[in-house]
């Protein structure tokens, strides 16, 4: 347990520097995908193999995928120019502050205890079926909406409409 | 592995992905920085829901959301990004500043 | 007669008036003016009806409007002494001046929407007055600066009319500010929205025990900022002389019953509440008495009638407010009523000299020879530069005796002395005025600002009916409401009036006749020079004559001082202080622009702010 | 399993959404389209009005409740919904190809928002809050303009993702401090650092919402940039949601705390400090709303930061007429930039002479959004004043009153240009049938409320005592 740990939590990590570090951006949804596989690890640790299976197939398979289309569409291959130093000060101030303040707070919390304490099948697939069809029917229509939504939203934004070349459409050139 | 390195771990998911968000210039980027702090509320609600919840399903079916939610708000931003694209030719951030004041 | 039928036939007819014509006939000008004039004529047969048949005791008619949890918040008409006889008095002066657009407006391409809006502004300061609630007076207060704004700007065509309808408007909003916090404020000392009810918390003299005096103070001065600028006191004052930009009629309206008048109706109002609070009264004295100076000085060198009216609508709202910070609310009252109607006449007959003549000059009204075309306005003239001059039997008179006789309270000698001075200078302003349009004099030193352009009088008479009807009604107002003053004090409950015996009077009197006689010195005589006190060193032939050699001794030490402190003011006005106020604003828009600046339209950074923010927060959280 | 019927509302807009989608489908016009979501709109409204006193769980325990609070609040979302749609007839700023699909992003949208009066759940609450936002990110990107209108977009989605991220931590951390995820567990659970930096944490996804300062960027430049329905839309039923999950998470979570209210004072007087100043500068209409937006999101966190059932009610009173005040603003933005352009202060000129409906519009737009009678921005901002006043916060009364009088510095300007400038070459607006309705009845309840505030007061009373009450 402790080794699966220590490796999704350095394959995560790893992949998340990698993914917001690399200049190009291919790279860094590469990043991405490693960081993915480290987190699905780390599901798998804490218990819930479902969870992990869902987390590769549709972030590494579907989302990553969709990004990686979406660069191919737009700058692939290009390096992108070194941010400003400002901005990235700027950038590691608000995320240092936001970790001091987080290990402030989590550090102040109780011990807790190290194994789970609930029986077996409270963590299987059919519980969570039974609860996904019972208690949160309502978010589970709601979910199904919000992918419909996606998809009626992503065809008709990306649709090429002829008015694109309207000629009052380049007005904030100047 | 306490709870609590479970959730320092986590955090620093988090603030590495908040730095992304910040820093890069590129939209896409950006995007994969959201994507990074999602995966950190993940990490930190099944972490939690190993260690002390009393119903260990209902942390999954969080995360299960999450990952749904996640697939169509990426699905929705890229598309965005791509008009940015064929607008600007571009998808670096620092030319979205037209809107100001 | 039931008085609940008339009372709303009485605040719902104008409103009536206003909805048809506006909706129904914007642009069957003279339907229009009929259905508003015919519901000003219901408003006004109902008020005076109700006067006359007036209980002693007041009487209400409210219905529920909504509650705040336990708290029933009532809307209605109340009914007592003060809200009659104002009342009364904004139906005859509105519909006066109704008349009176019928010809001045004649030929205005929106002369519908003037009228429907006339209807608005008699509605709002209708129900202002007869209000039952703390919340509906402010409500209908806010009414009677919306429709005193579209008024004055009516000409929108004009830069100036535009300019002056937001001044007016902004200023009297910066102290309803105030006038807003002090009514909540008010109503959480008193628990109460009724009016009645506060008025029986304060009425009784004394305070309540359970009501901290520092409270009163704190109410009574807020609700005085809020006078200050409707009722155009220093340093709020600016807004009015402008306000002349409008057309004349609606200038008539806002002088007298309505707009300005609203601010010393609601110290009347509350005079219970403002007697508990001697500090404020005091400052109320200060700051009514320079005001009375500064604006009566200012008076004396303008040279635009409208402008010398409006100074003089400052002074005189100065005065009653000194009767009132005084502790007469008979005073003050009484001042209010008799001055609607000759400072509505004389902005009626400034109207119509206007209008014939095409300026608004005083001199070139003169030279252009209106008073001799125009005899009935000019009898109105005098009457009203009489009673505002506060010549013995003239409507002023009276008034004025009551508020100077209230003056004699210890450490009130300064202010009594104030008042007598712009008691003066009230005068002799006046008949500059009366003279330099009566008595025009060609070889005069005196010189026009721009030419007149009469009118050419072949489609019309000088001084057709519509005009002259409403002026001859408030003449006759101006000369008998003076001898109300029991009645009013009779309606008003006011135990015993303090009728100023002869010795008392003569001072006033003479002060009032010196101002005149000053007057006819510099304007009205024959061969006058026409140029006030201004005139310089003069030349030997002058000082030939004793009489100029007096003049001389005037003018260095006396008069030249008082016109070089006018001068002062009215440049401090212009630029000084005019641009202080204008200054607290563009400063305000110039931060404004730096912080819009910082949305610099850089996403990331947006966010980081954000983060910054909030990550503070949890770390503060944290920490504690 | 509770009683289903009381999620007949919600259920009528989400079968508008399904009509509008086989509609759109079915490849109907975009007229077509219009008139039967339009029929749908009403019929949901009609609903809605009458399962106003509704009361119960319709799913399981703990999930989501019906009750007077959320019933009103969803009056608030579909008359949003039914004003936007009205409007939507001549959807000028919005892509030709895309006209069909705004009716269903619309009502996916609502029932998100209605969803999210009523959940009393964390992951409900979540699912529906990112509901209810993608079908504005869409909407928001659909602008004629593309240039604009993209930038608009990107940066909207990715402020709105980013903040989620920040909300779902958050949550995931009041989630690890109460164990379970019912909101009814934040009260009961004693107070820990964790569980308060998890309220503020998931309070900004909200506050984002609602464009509160330091979360309220987006606004002006999404206001710009994004077409003027979506906007509208935006600016009326969205906030109405916003102010009603606020005020649910904040009357559960934050009293305690002394901490998180003094966090949300500060807030909110910056808000109104930032948006008002701000907004004086502004030349484009769109904009100077935005930052009217973020200052009266400071105005209605006075109401709520009271603490009080008075409060409550002033707060949620203050939104509800704050849907057609801002709707009537927006009305004349709509019928201005009929081109797609954003209209300015110079394209305001003469509007009284070319359009006189448009101007009484605009007027009561203004007078509302600045607080002055007799229009319904007054009542609201007396009964937020009053609430406040009567939790003793004298200073907060005075900053709001001095905001006032600074935001009708720039309110009037806007007056001013419409009454007070000739119209010189600009022609004269005619106003489609359904537009000139839609300012009519924006207009009647914005004076209506203003002079007899009673019945919407009352409602606003019952709603606060069932918030405060449970």
């Amino acid at each position: 347990m402790m080794i699966g740990a220590v490796l999704a939590i350095v394959l995560t990590l790893a992949g998340a520097i990698l993914a917001v570090g690399a200049r190009n951006i291919v790279h860094a949804v590469f990043g991405l995908g490693i960081c993915l596989c480290g987190v699905a690890l780390a599901f798998l640790v804490l218990g819930s193999p479902f969870v992990a299976a869902m987390e590769v197939l549709i972030y590494i398979g579907g989302i990553t995928v969709a990004m990686v289309f979406a660069v191919m569409l737009s700058t692939v291959g290009r390096e992108e120019p070194r941010e400003g130093m400002a901005k990235r000060v700027l950038a590691a101030i608000g995320a240092l502050v936001f970790f001091g303040a987080g290990v402030a707070i989590i550090l102040g919390m109780p011990e807790q205890i190290t194994a789970p304490v609930t029986p077996e099948e409270a963590w299987s697939v059919e519980q969570i079926g039974r609860d996904l069809l019972n208690r949160f029917n309502l978010v589970f229509e709601a979910l199904s909406l919000v992918l419909l939504l996606a998809i009626i939203g992503a065809i008709t934004i990306a649709s090429r409409s002829d008015e694109s070349h309207d000629p009052t459409a380049g007005e904030g050139d100047s | 592995m306490t709870l609590h390195a479970w959730m320092v771990f986590a955090l620093t998911l988090f603030c590495i992905g908040l730095y992304g968000v910040i820093a890069r210039r590129n939209l896409i980027a950006i995007l994969i920085g959201i994507e990074l702090m999602l995966n950190a509320a993940s990490i930190n609600v099944l972490a939690i829901n190993y260690f002390v919840s009393p119903e260990p399903a209902v942390g999954q079916i969080i995360v299960l959301f999450i990952i749904g939610l996640a697939a169509a708000e990426a699905a929705i931003a890229l598309s965005i990004i791509l008009g940015v694209y064929r607008q600007r030719a571009s998808i670096d951030v620092t030319l979205l500043e037209e809107l100001r004041g | 007669m039931n008085h609940e039928l008339l009372a709303l036939a009485c605040v719902t007819a104008p409103l009536l008036g206003f909805a048809v014509a506006l909706i129904g006939f914007r642009r069957r000008h003279s339907s229009a003016a009929a259905i508003v004039i015919a519901s000003g004529l219901v408003s006004l047969v109902a008020s005076v009806l109700l006067l006359i048949t007036a209980r002693p005791e007041a009487q209400a008619f409210t219905a529920r409007w909504f509650m705040i949890e336990d708290f029933s918040i009532e809307f209605g008409v109340l009914l007592d002494g003060r809200t009659l006889i104002m009342g009364s008095v904004v139906a005859l002066i509105t519909l006066c001046i109704q008349v009176y657009s019928l010809y001045y407006m004649a030929s205005d391409p929106g002369k519908g929407r003037f009228f429907a809006f006339l209807a608005l502004f008699e509605w709002s300061m209708l129900l202002f007055v007869y209000s039952a609630n703390l919340l509906q007076m402010f409500i209908f207060w806010e009414l009677v600066g919306l429709a005193s704004f579209l008024l004055i700007g009516f000409w929108y065509e004009k830069p100036s009319a535009v300019a002056a309808a937001k001044k007016a408007f902004l200023m009297t909003r910066v102290g309803d500010v105030g006038l807003f916090i002090g009514l909540i404020l008010l109503f959480q000392t008193s628990g109460t929205l009724d009016v009645l009810g506060i008025a029986n918390i304060f009425e009784p003299h004394g305070l309540p025990e359970s009501i901290a005096p520092q409270r009163i103070e704190l109410i009574a001065m807020l609700l005085f900022v809020g006078v200050i600028g409707k009722s155009a006191q220093f340093p709020l004052h600016t807004w009015l002389p402008d306000a002349m930009e409008g057309p004349t009629p609606v200038s008539a309206l806002l002088h007298s019953a309505t707009m300005v008048a609203a601010g010393v109706f609601l110290v009347t109002r509350f005079h219970g509440l403002f007697l508990d609070a001697p500090t404020t009264m005091t400052t109320i004295l200060w700051i009514a008495t320079f005001t009375a100076l500064l604006s009566s000085t200012m008076a004396m060198v303008a040279k635009d009638m409208k402008r010398v009216l409006a100074f003089s609508s400052i002074s005189q709202l100065g005065f009653m407010l000194m009767g009132l910070g005084a502790g007469s609310l008979f005073a003050g009252y009484f001042h209010l009523t008799t001055h609607a109607f000759f400072k509505a006449l004389l902005f009626l007959c400034a109207g119509a000299y206007i209008h014939s003549s095409g300026t608004n000059d005083l001199i070139a009204i003169g030279r252009a020879g209106a008073a001799r075309r125009m005899k009935i306005t000019t009898i109105g003239l005098v009457v009203g530069g009489a009673a505002l001059a506060g010549i013995p039997m003239f409507a002023g008179f009276f008034s004025k005796e009551h508020i100077l006789s209230a003056l004699h309270g210890p450490g009130q000698m300064i202010f009594k002395i104030g008042a007598f001075g712009a008691a003066f200078m009230t005068a002799y302003y006046t008949f500059r005025m009366v003279f330099l349009i009566m008595r025009p004099n060609p070889n005069s030193q005196a010189t026009p600002d721009e030419p007149a352009y009469p009118h050419d009088d072949a489609h019309g008479p000088a001084e057709p009916l519509a005009m002259i009807l409403p002026i001859i009604v408030l003449s006759l107002g101006a000369l008998v409401i003076g001898f109300f003053g029991d009645k009013i004090g009779a309606i008003l409950h006011v135990e015993h009036i303090h009728h100023p015996t002869i010795g008392e009077m003569a001072p006033a009197v003479v002060v009032a006749l010196l101002g005149v006689v000053l007057a006819w010195i510099d304007f009205g005589r024959a061969n006058a020079k026409q140029r006030g006190f201004v005139s310089l060193v003069p030349a030997a032939e002058k000082l030939f004559e004793k009489r100029w050699y007096i003049d001389e001794i005037y003018n260095t030490a006396i008069v030249r001082p008082v016109i070089m402190i006018a001068k002062l003011c009215y440049g401090t006005e212009t630029r000084g202080l005019d641009k202080g106020i204008d200054s607290l604003a563009y400063s305000t828009a110039k931060v404004g622009r730096e912080v819009a600046r910082g949305h610099v339209g850089r996403l990331q950074l947006y966010i980081g702010v954000a983060v910054v923010v909030v990550a503070s927060l949890v770390f503060y959280v944290g920490m504690r | 399993m509770g009683n289903l019927e009381l999620f007949l509302p919600e259920a009528m807009v989400l079968l508008g959404a399904l009509v509008a989608f086989v509609a759109s489908v079915v490849g109907l016009s975009g007229r077509t389209t219009w008139i039967i979501s339009l029929v749908m709109a009403v019929l949901a409204t009609v609903v809605t009005f009458v399962y106003l006193g509704a009361q119960g769980e319709p799913f399981f325990p703990g999930i989501y409740r019906v009750d007077a609070f959320s019933q009103i609040l969803k009056v608030g979302v579909v008359v949003g919904l039914l004003l936007t749609l009205m409007m939507v007839g001549n959807t000028s700023s919005i892509r030709e190809r895309s006209r069909p699909d705004i009716p269903i992003l619309l009502f996916v949208a609502s029932f998100g928002m209605m969803m999210l009066v009523s959940a009393t759940e964390m992951l409900t609450l979540y699912v529906a809050l990112e509901l209810s936002a993608y079908g504005l990110y869409i909407l928001a990107a659909l602008h004629r303009l593309q240039r604009a209108g993209s930038e608009a977009a990107a940066k909207y989605i990715l402020y709105g993702a980013a903040s989620s991220g920040v909300t779902l931590y958050g949550i995931s951390l009041i989630f690890g401090a109460t164990g379970t995820t019912y909101l009814g567990a934040i009260a009961q659970t004693p107070s820990s650092p964790l569980l308060i930096a998890g309220i503020l944490l998931a309070l900004s996804g909200i506050l984002f919402k609602l464009a509160v300062f330091p979360f309220h960027a987006w606004a002006p430049d999404t206001y710009q940039g994004a077409p003027h329905e979506a906007v509208t839309f935006i600016a009326t039923a969205s906030k109405v949601a916003a102010v009603g999950v606020l005020a649910r998470l904040m009357f559960l979570a934050v009293p305690e705390h002394d901490t998180l209210v003094t966090t949300l004072l500060v807030l909110c007087v910056a808000s109104m400090v930032i948006g008002n100043l701000s907004a004086i500068a502004q030349d484009d209409l769109k904009r100077l709303l935005a930052y009217s937006t973020v200052a009266h999101a400071g105005y209605i966190l006075i109401g709520l930061v009271a603490f009080t059932s008075l409060g409550a009610a002033s707060a949620i009173y203050y939104v509800l007429v704050y849907v057609p005040i801002v709707f009537c603003a927006f009305l004349v933005v709509c019928a201005l930039g009929a081109d797609g352009s954003n209209p300015t202060k110079a394209s305001l000129a003469g509007l009284y002479q070319r359009s006189p409906l448009l101007a009484i519009t605009l007027l009561v737009g203004m007078f509302g959004l600045a607080g002055i009678p007799p229009t319904a921005g007054f009542t609201g901002k007396w009964f937020i004043f009053t609430a406040a006043l009567d939790s003793g916060m004298f200073w907060l009364v005075l900053v709001g009153a001095i905001n006032a009088t600074v935001s009708l510095y720039y309110y009037l300007r806007v007056i001013k240009e419409a009454y007070l400038t000739p119209p010189g070459e600009l022609g004269a607006i005619r106003l489609t049938p359904m537009m000139a309705i839609a300012a009519w009845l924006a207009m009647a309840m914005v004076l209506v409320t203003g002079f007899y505030p009673r019945p919407v007061w009352e409602l606003a009373e019952s709603a606060a005592r069932a918030l405060v009450g449970g």
